[in-house]
């Protein structure tokens, strides 16, 4: 039921961003960002909840928590990324907003290495040599 | 006596003043100050000038010497802070202030029409302490009254200037109106005083005492004035002071036909002088004036001499040296 | 309910302000108008009536609004306290220095006054007129300034007082 | 969750009232004061928009267990 409360919030939140836009555009962003931010961190709560789960079957399954650790990492850095683009976005710098998903991009695709590795050396040792 | 005075003097010239020493401010006459000169008083008859410390200084040049500004703050003061005021004083040249001190002004005079309109800049100051004697005419009046007519003689008041005129006929008004044991009741005095030097009016209020049933007529010339008293307080005995054209004899003459006593002064050294002079010939030729009181001082010492015009030479009167009467 | 009630305190005293402020404003040409003819009585008094400065003063504080007036009056009892040596000039730069900040008049009122201060009862009557004339024409011109800068900022004051608390009660919130 | 909601309002109130102060001042013609005032209502809300960023980063870091 949080879903309902959490949009009438959004909603209203964008209705006062109209009327603060056409008289001072800049309180209508910081309350657009400000909504973001509130609605992110409601929704952190309820991912942390899941994490801990997975985190408890990587746990059973014996699988290295090295491996986990860096792809939670990716996800934080997923959604860090995508956040600020969208904000920055909002606001209007298109620019800004792409530099943003690139930097999140490549620093995923540094995170990963190791696990493409393993991936790698685990895929060469079950083709038959 | 004097603080009425040092509450309008400047600061610096008050504090002089204050810290004379006190046998000095007893007999104090007069205080003479000049913008940029010495500041001079005069008492008993001597002058001296004073230095910052109130101690008479041996040469004038290290006495005190008033500035420009105090000049100024006086004037202030002196006029109650409105000058515009006191335009007509300026004109006459001197203004009296309460407690009957005369203060003599001189500075650049305006003209207008060839009569003096303002006095500007007024850098001199002299200011005459006067002081009421009270007591002084006790002795003098019992010789001017005539018995029969429960009245006072015609009496003619002659002094030189400065010998305690003013004082001695001041008394006199007092006594007259109070009434003595001789002259039970007193009597309705007016007093006719063009330079209010008797009363020394202030707005038209007398601030000496001049007795019950005194009226005064301020500042008025003395012909009219005369006629004026004698019209409007029908009093039976009229002061008048300094007495010298012959108008003033003419209204000295018609007060008398009109039954009313008279008592003037007039300057002169004696008797022989002051006939010379026209208006004060006749009336004595005609012996209106039955009583004439010679007034002469040495220093302190005083001496009043009464006589029967009559040619016959009445008691010589002599007053009490302690008296020290001082400026008319 | 403290909180609402806190917000509608904060809401007065900034309307309260905001009022006082426009009234000052008001009040300032009308005061201004009130001392010019308040002048011009003194006027009369001395170039016709001769009277002395400290009785004129006193007269004319009669037509005077209650913070005025106590400007002449106490400007009257300075000259008049014996004892002291004061001139006219310093009793009544002492008065208006006292007294001024309690009318909401403004800065070059204050200077025509001290201006006219010190020439007041030093001279014959022309100069003392024309010194008065001088004061009232600086105060009718004055008078002009002040009606207008009420016009313009009248209301302005009115709508800040209340935005400013408005502004306040939802920062504090 | 309430008192975020209480933000919301908050900021949006600031935004109104600064916009109104600013036209009144800007009818008064004292512009530099209308701008100033601005400025500062804008600092405000900055201030409080940073506070919760700070509050969202410390959040995410915790649960990503960021080192």
């Amino acid at each position: 039921m949080e879903i309902v409360q959490l949009v009438g919030i959004a909603i209203i939140a964008t209705v006062l961003v109209l009327v603060l836009k056409e008289q001072k555009p800049m309180f209508a962003f910081l309350l657009a960002m400000f909504t973001g931010i509130l609605i992110f961190l409601f929704v952190l709560g309820k991912v942390s909840t899941v994490l801990h789960v997975l985190e408890d079957l990587a746990a059973k399954s014996d699988v290295k928590p090295v491996f986990f650790k860096t792809i939670l990492k990716i996800i934080g850095i997923a959604y860090i990324a995508e956040f600020g683009a969208q904000i920055v976005r909002d606001a209007g710098q298109e620019a800004i907003a792409s530099k943003i998903e690139l930097a999140g991009k490549i620093l995923i695709m540094v995170m990963a290495i190791p696990i493409i590795t393993v991936i790698v050396e685990t895929v060469v040792r079950l083709i038959p040599a | 006596m004097t603080d009425s005075i040092q509450d309008l003097l400047p600061p610096g010239i008050k504090s002089i003043v204050s810290k004379l020493s006190p046998e000095i401010a007893a007999r104090l006459e007069e205080i003479r100050i000049r913008e940029g000169r010495p500041l001079e008083i005069v008492y008993g008859g001597r002058h001296a000038f004073p230095d910052a410390g109130g101690r008479p200084a041996a040469i004038p040049a290290d006495a005190y010497h008033p500035g420009h500004e105090e000049c100024i703050r006086l004037l202030d003061l002196l006029t109650k802070h409105s000058l515009y005021s006191y335009e007509e004083e300026l004109r006459r040249g001197y203004i009296t202030i309460a407690g009957g001190h005369r203060i003599g002004l001189a500075g650049r005079a305006i003209l207008e029409g060839g009569r003096v309109k303002l006095l500007r800049d007024v850098t001199s100051f002299n200011i005459r302490i006067a002081r009421q004697v009270k007591g002084c005419g006790a002795k003098v009046l019992p010789l001017l009254l005539d018995r029969e007519a429960k009245a006072v003689h015609h009496t003619l008041v002659l002094s030189p200037p400065q010998q305690g005129k003013t004082t001695l006929i001041r008394d006199l008004v007092r006594l007259i109106s109070e009434g003595t044991r001789e002259l039970p009741g007193g009597r309705k005095v007016g007093v006719v005083d063009e330079r209010s030097e008797i009363a020394a009016c202030v707005r038209g209020v007398p601030t000496f005492d001049l007795g019950p049933r005194t009226d005064v007529l301020d500042g008025c010339p003395k012909a009219e004035g005369m006629m004026m008293m004698i019209r409007s307080m029908s009093p039976e005995v009229l002061v008048v002071d300094e007495i010298g054209t012959v108008q003033d004899a003419e209204a000295v003459w018609e007060a008398m036909n009109a039954g009313i006593r008279v008592i003037a002064t007039a300057h002169g050294r004696d008797l022989a002088e002051s006939s010379g002079r026209p208006a004060l010939k006749r009336l004595l030729q005609e012996g209106i004036f039955t009583r004439l009181v010679q007034l002469s001082r040495e220093g302190e010492r005083f001496e009043t001499l009464v006589r029967e015009l009559a040619g016959q030479r009445l008691k010589q009167a002599r007053a009490p040296d302690g008296r020290e009467a001082r400026s008319c | 309910m403290l909180k609402t009630l806190g917000a509608l305190l904060l809401l007065a005293a900034g309307l309260l302000f905001g009022f006082y402020q426009s009234l000052n404003l008001s009040r300032r040409p009308k005061q201004i108008r009130q001392l010019a003819l308040a002048l011009q009585r003194l006027e009369t008094e001395i170039g016709y009536g001769a009277t002395p400065l400290p009785d004129a003063l006193r007269s004319s504080a009669s037509t005077l609004s209650p913070p005025l007036a106590a400007l002449f009056r106490s400007a009257a009892d300075r000259m008049e306290e014996s004892g002291t040596g004061r001139t006219a000039a310093e009793s009544w730069t002492q008065a208006v220095q006292d007294g001024f900040f309690r009318t909401s008049m403004k800065e070059p009122e204050r200077e025509a006054l001290l201006q006219l201060g010190a020439s007041l009862g030093i001279s014959d009557t022309q100069d003392q007129l024309k010194h008065l004339r001088l004061a009232v024409s600086h105060l009718t011109v004055e008078e002009q300034n002040a009606a207008d800068e009420e016009k313009r900022y009248g209301n302005m004051w009115k709508s800040l007082g209340v935005l400013g608390a408005a502004l306040v009660v939802v920062i504090m919130l | 969750m309430n008192p975020d909601v209480n933000a919301i309002f908050q900021i949006a109130g600031i935004g109104i009232i600064i916009a109104m102060i600013h036209t009144v001042l800007k009818q008064m013609g004292k512009e530099d004061m209308a701008s100033w005032v601005t400025l500062i209502g804008f600092v405000v809300v900055l201030f409080m928009v940073v506070g919760m960023l700070n509050n969202l980063f410390k959040e995410i870091k915790t649960i990503f267990l960021f080192q």
